[in-house]
């Protein structure tokens, strides 16, 4: 016979408000098995378990429920006080009586009812728990870091700092991603490439980081502790083991008018090129879109000038395997295209540019060497107007929904050093709102203000439109004198929102880790888990997870680096028990379940079987490895005999739930 | 053709290629014939019959004699090919210890439809160019052959062998039927109207259990039905469970498994279109995620185990036909 | 502040006024900025105060062009245009602010004037 | 079903929700105080794929008057591919039901994510509508296990 313990919560008034919690303990203290049934202020507190724990042994409890907070809060709070108090964990069940009823009911008498509903249903389930043991799992240790920008470099930095090895994939010819393009950085205004190449560097020489780059990830299978990742290396046409870096390839390739996209498009390159003096690493990559010897075999200049010959023009792309215990994302983000902003006349108009495209003309190694030149004309700007919020906090039709976090710093920022390189020139800044939280830099931007004198005005530019003498009309509200301002500008720089980078969405995917609705990777807790995807083994680091500056980027990357190194350290992890298993006696052998694992963890096995009739037979049965299965349960709807069962969610304990609810 | 099978099938028991063979035995009347194994030329010679009541799908029956010692010898219609398909696919036959000899397929007869007729005491049933010669203890009876063809057999499906070692007569072609018509035709009234039709239908049920026992896709090692554990267990016979409950699982359970053999409907004691329900999904499987014969080989995958990232979503129930 | 009123102005316009983020941006497009006393933007804000009556005085309701310039580039979708819209409605609607007298009317008649225009034009003209 | 007293029909709703998105999705409406009827009451699965059809008969069996079973959207499965199969089952069902005469308002499959607390709220809310609009489910209960 069954002895369950029922525990109700108060929550503080969480629960209490709204939950009439000693009526649900009288109700299900009437439940079959039910042998104690208490409430108290704070379950998960040390009191509330030590409760818990009491009355498991006093009471010699076979089941416990607590009627709480979601599972995905305090299951494994409440498994743990289970166990410790001489309880299989798994003999644990939580009503959810917070997120899916007090905090959304209002009426006391219904929200109890219901309460006293999903406890029932609960205990229903703990009478058919078993007892489930952990297997514990092997751990790869070796860590997978998905993209070489400031993110992806910090993690690799700091995971290969505490001796463990670590790969990063990066799909450009270099790491460095957007740091690398970026001039100067926010509050403090250094060199972005001055802090940045020493990481890039430091990256490339440590003996356990590896760099794949100009390579993507293309399959990954298996689970936490040991994921098997295919990565391709697409083919640069170029030996990286023997290519020295020396440019020499570049400098005499005839295929010279090939936009960089370096710089943002604003000057070119050649066919074969180096992303830029920095790029580590430093080998050349052919791009097959513009080789003239790729595209119809004529030319091979690159090859003739090599003196090394690490030129091969029949190099293929090639696919790796690899295996890893964790695997860290850091895919990063891309500005948005604004072809659908008409009113900037970004498209019309060269003069219009994007903030990124700004820190490239501003840039010493950019299109102009530095000076700040009109793309157009190249005259220099004595009028240039910022506009904020460029496809950011917009409704879903128009635009993204969020803020973008970092234009408000960066434009602040580029005004500034327009203003103390360029004093003759007049910057405005037409701002929605201003923000500036964070160490220093609301200083920094009144410092724009008060020092650098740049126009901070309060409204929206409605209408840019190219004139014919060059100059930009520039129509916008000024909304605190409460005046229509017509501003000739120059130039117009477009703070265009940020959005996750295009190859995240199908990245997720593969990882089988969640996305919100704008493509940034959700984390597993907004609040306490900032760095952990819901999916064991995959951690977040940097804008892939929502929009960051460099130092919170940083900060981001290094806590995604501590949780991965806490993951290596193990030697091995303990796996779910909640996985599938088949009745042999009643499996027909049939594969249908073999084929909707995910896994691949059910294999089939001959096996004997004494008949009822005294006979033996020997029948193909399905076998489930506890090790690889992960706990979907796909295949126990695909068993037609109802072989396939789920520890944890069996089908006698779902229909029980049913029954409870429908009771 | 009866003559050619024994002819057959006693060569090969003879030389020891098979040691059973799976055919039709006569009853005690012209036209109760039941499946039966034949282990000696003389049983053969005795009991063995093929006519045109030999209608049943004895691929089943493969499932345990297949696991015998030694080989098997079965005589297979095409619709009956499907059924063997199926199970080879499933692992629930040694296709390797099963000789399979192709013969004709249809059209067969529905005795109910000529005691429909008014015909008792039937003796013996002839086919004469399409029309049945029927002799009975009263005198000879005719009655157009057409009349008398049993459902399953009008809306065949195929005429082609989908697996065999050797044929005896023609292989014949896929055909053009017009199987879906009358799920068409259910699809195509209300709700209420369809609610009303199964519900007079399936409250017939006497849960004898005869369209699970006849099916070869059903062959589980226990049946749910069968299963205190599966919840669903169910042995009595108690009306609202059978309208509602057991002949949808039973449906779900072969979904995309069945061959349309139309077994179920053959054999209901009380007449219940049961291959209604079957061929529902059937067509529900062509039209949404591509055509689909179970059996028709035994490597493809299933369209249960099966899926692509375009599939429709499951809102296309409330978008199509009538409310 | 006419609660009414403003509920009117809410209902007959479709506009939820709170998703307004404060950006200008339909005053910075607005071809009729300079002639218009109340501005898209404060439309917007003063009917979600509920200071409804001073618009419906103001002849910025009828400054308005209806271009929808400040409906297409509004980055919430609030569309500034239909709550000016709603606003005039109101105007017009008002009992007793007939600014025309009925005998006015024939004088002023014309073929081709739709008979919803001879009353819109009763109470929105002249005086 | 229940029928409180001012006699307003109120329909007994089975959700399913799959632990990692819709579960999730639904303790974010939770946390956001997202209102919702109290008729809906939520059952944990690992995977949206996890649900037999036969639960959701068992549920209208044993007097649910609406069943919506909620997963991870297309291609974010926490398994990769369960919800996939979820879809093609359900398709398959409720094409069934409706075949059957059921009404076909009273079964729906909804994508919500976990951070979609918003959608689950709506979606509930709709779909209880929705559900009361039919009213109870004869077509489908065991009256035998009707509750006394």
């Amino acid at each position: 016979m069954q002895r369950i313990g029922v525990f109700v919560c108060h929550c503080g008034t969480n629960i209490a408000a709204t939950v009439d919690v000693k009526a649900v303990a009288e109700a299900l203290s009437h439940e079959p098995g039910v042998v104690i049934s208490q409430d108290y202020q704070y379950m998960c507190s040390e009191s509330g378990q030590n409760l818990v724990k009491d009355a498991i042994k006093e009471h010699k409890l076979s089941g416990v429920v607590i009627c709480s907070c979601s599972p995905r809060m305090h299951e494994n709070t409440f498994r743990k006080a289970a166990a410790s108090a001489g309880l299989n964990p798994y003999l644990v069940e939580i009503a959810n009586i917070r997120e899916q009823c007090s905090w959304i009911h209002k009426e006391i008498a219904t929200a109890t009812e219901k309460a006293i509903i999903l406890g029932r249903a609960a205990v229903a389930k703990v009478h058919l728990n078993t007892p489930l043991t952990s297997m514990e799992s092997p751990v790869v240790k070796r860590a997978l870091v998905i993209g070489g920008g400031i993110a992806g470099i910090q993690t690799a930095l700091d995971i290969a700092e505490a001796g463990f090895d670590v790969d990063i994939v990066e799909k450009k010819p270099t790491i460095g991603g957007k740091m690398a393009q970026i001039d100067k950085t926010f509050p403090t205004l250094d060199c972005a490439a001055c802090i940045l190449t020493p990481k890039m560097v430091e990256a490339s020489q440590n003996e356990h980081i590896t760099i794949h780059s100009f390579s993507e990830v293309e399959e990954v299978k298996g689970f936490v502790g040991n994921f098997t990742v295919k990565i391709r290396k697409k083919a640069r046409y170029v030996d990286e083991t023997k290519c020295t870096g020396c440019g020499l390839c570049t400098e005499k390739c005839p295929m010279k008018k090939v936009p960089n996209e370096f710089n943002m498009g604003l000057d070119n390159r050649s066919a074969v090129y180096i992303p830029f003096a920095q790029a580590v690493p430093k080998v050349a990559t052919i791009d097959p879109n513009y080789c003239m010897m790729l595209k119809n075999g004529k030319c091979g200049v690159c090859s003739k000038v090599c003196s090394v010959g690490a030129i091969d023009y029949k190099q293929e792309d090639r696919i790796i395997e690899e295996k890893y215990g964790a695997i860290v994302v850091a895919t990063g983000f891309d500005p948005i295209k604004l072809d659908k902003y008409d009113e900037f006349a970004y498209s019309q108009c060269p003069d219009v540019v994007t903030s990124l495209e700004l820190e490239r003309l501003m840039n010493a190694a950019g299109p102009n060497g530095g000076t700040l030149l009109r793309p157009s004309d190249k005259t220099h700007p004595h009028t240039i107007v910022f506009v904020q919020c460029v496809g950011s906090r917009c409704d879903d039709s128009k635009g993204k929904p969020y803020c973008s976090k970092i234009c408000c710093m960066y434009t602040a920022k580029h005004a500034m050093l327009i203003r103390e390189k360029y004093p003759d020139t007049e910057v405005y800044v037409f701002y929605i709102d201003v923000r500036t939280p964070g160490k220093n830099f609301d200083e920094f931007y009144r410092r724009a203000v008060e020092q650098y004198n740049v126009h901070y005005i309060k409204g929206m530019v409605g209408k840019v439109t190219p004139k014919s003498d060059g100059k930009i009309g520039v129509q916008a509200s000024d909304l605190l004198s409460n005046e229509q301002l017509h501003i000739d500008a120059d130039m117009v720089v477009l703070a265009a929102a940020i959005e996750p980078d295009k190859t995240a969405r199908p990245l997720a995917t593969m990882l089988t880790t969640q996305m919100d609705t704008n493509d940034f990777f959700t984390e597993a807790h907004p609040k306490l888990r900032p760095v952990e995807s819901a999916t064991a083994g995959i951690f977040l680091s940097g804008a892939c997870q929502g929009p960051k500056d460099i130092p919170e980027t940083v900060a981001q990357g290094s806590a995604a680096a501590a949780k991965a190194i806490g993951l290596l350290c193990k030697n091995s992890i303990t796996c779910n028990p909640c996985v599938a298993h088949s009745d042999e006696l009643k499996c027909n052998g049939c594969s249908s379940c073999e084929k909707v694992c995910p896994y691949g963890a059910i294999t089939y096995i001959e096996k004997e079987f004494r008949m009822p009739d005294r006979t033996t037979a020997i029948r193909r049965v399905a076998s489930v490895n506890p090790a690889v299965c992960q706990g979907c349960g796909a295949c126990t709807v695909a068993c037609p005999s109802g072989a396939m069962d789920l520890n944890g969610f069996s089908n006698s304990q779902i229909m029980a739930e049913v029954d409870a609810i429908c009771k | 053709m009866q003559e050619a099978m024994i002819k057959r099938a006693k060569e090969l028991l003879a030389d020891g290629s098979v040691k059973r063979v799976i055919g039709w035995k006569r009853g005690e009347f012209a036209y109760d014939i039941t499946p039966a194994v034949f282990e000696s030329a003389e049983e053969l010679d005795k009991d063995f019959v093929f006519d045109v009541f030999t209608s049943a799908n004895v691929s089943k029956y493969l499932v345990k004699e297949s696991k015998k010692e030694g080989k098997v010898l079965v005589f297979l219609k095409p619709c009956d090919t499907y059924s063997l398909n199926q199970l080879t696919k499933e692992h629930r036959v040694d296709r390797d210890n099963v000789y399979v000899i192709g013969i004709p397929g249809g059209p067969k007869l529905d005795i109910e439809k000529i005691r429909a007729k008014g015909i008792t005491g039937i003796l013996s049933v002839r086919n004469e160019n399409f029309t049945l010669k029927i002799e009975t203890l009263y005198g000879e009876e005719t009655m157009p052959f057409s009349d008398a063809i049993l459902d399953k057999c009008a809306s065949c499906k195929s005429k082609k062998h989908v697996t065999y070692d050797e044929l005896i007569g023609e292989d014949g072609d896929i055909l053009d039927s017009d199987r879906f018509d009358m799920v068409e035709k259910l699809e195509n009234m209300t709700a209420q109207e369809r609610y009303d039709f199964w519900r007079e239908q399936l409250s017939k049920c006497i849960r004898c259990n005869a369209c699970r026992n006849v099916c070869p896709a059903c062959t589980c090692e226990k049946c749910v039905f069968d299963d205190p554990a599966s919840g669903v267990e169910n042995k009595a016979a108690a009306d609202s469970f059978e309208e509602k409950m057991f002949h949808i699982i039973r449906a779900f359970h072969v979904a995309g498994r069945c061959t349309d053999c139309g077994e179920c409907s053959r054999v209901c004691p009380q007449n219940i279109p049961l291959h209604l329900l079957n061929r529902k999904f059937i067509k529900d499987i062509n039209s949404l995620y591509g055509e689909y014969q179970a059996g028709a080989d035994t490597t493809s995958r299933a369209p249960l185990t099966d899926y692509t990232a375009e599939d429709c979503e499951s809102s296309i129930v409330h978008e199509r036909g009538v409310e | 502040m006419n609660k009414n009123l403003k509920e009117q102005v809410l209902r007959s316009s479709g506009v939820n006024v709170l998703k307004c983020m404060r950006c200008g941006k339909c005053s910075g497009t607005c071809p009729s900025y300079d002639e218009m006393e109340y501005h898209p933007h404060q439309f917007v804000y003063m009917v979600e105060k509920g200071d409804i009556e001073t618009l419906m005085k103001s002849e910025s309701i009828y400054k308005c062009l209806t271009c929808f310039a400040c409906v297409d580039r509004c980055p919430r979708g609030v569309q500034p245009a239909k709550v000016v819209e709603a606003v005039r409605l109101a105007a017009v609607r008002q009992q007793d602010g007939n600014r025309l007298s009925a005998d006015q009317i024939p004088s002023l008649l014309d073929e081709d004037l739709p008979q919803q225009a001879i009353v819109t034009a009763m109470r929105k003209y002249a005086k | 079903m229940q029928v409180n007293e001012n006699k307003e029909f109120q329909p007994l709703i089975v959700a399913f929700c799959c632990n990692w998105c819709s579960y999730a999705g639904a303790d974010l409406s939770g946390t956001n105080r997202l209102n919702y009827p109290t008729n809906v009451k939520i059952i944990r699965v690992p995977c949206s794929c996890r649900v037999n059809p036969m639960f959701i008969l068992r549920a209208f069996q044993r007097g649910a008057d609406g069943v919506i079973l909620c997963g991870c959207h297309p291609g974010d499965c926490h398994y990769t591919s369960g919800n996939y199969f979820t879809r093609r089952r359900m398709t398959l069902l409720f094409s069934m039901l409706d075949f059957l005469g059921i009404e076909r308002d009273r079964t729906r499959v909804e994508w919500v994510s976990a951070a979609e607390g918003a959608k689950f709220a709506a979606t509930m809310n709709e779909f209880t509508e929705a559900v009361k609009k039919l009213g109870p489910n004869r077509r489908l209960e065991d009256l035998r296990c009707r509750k006394q």
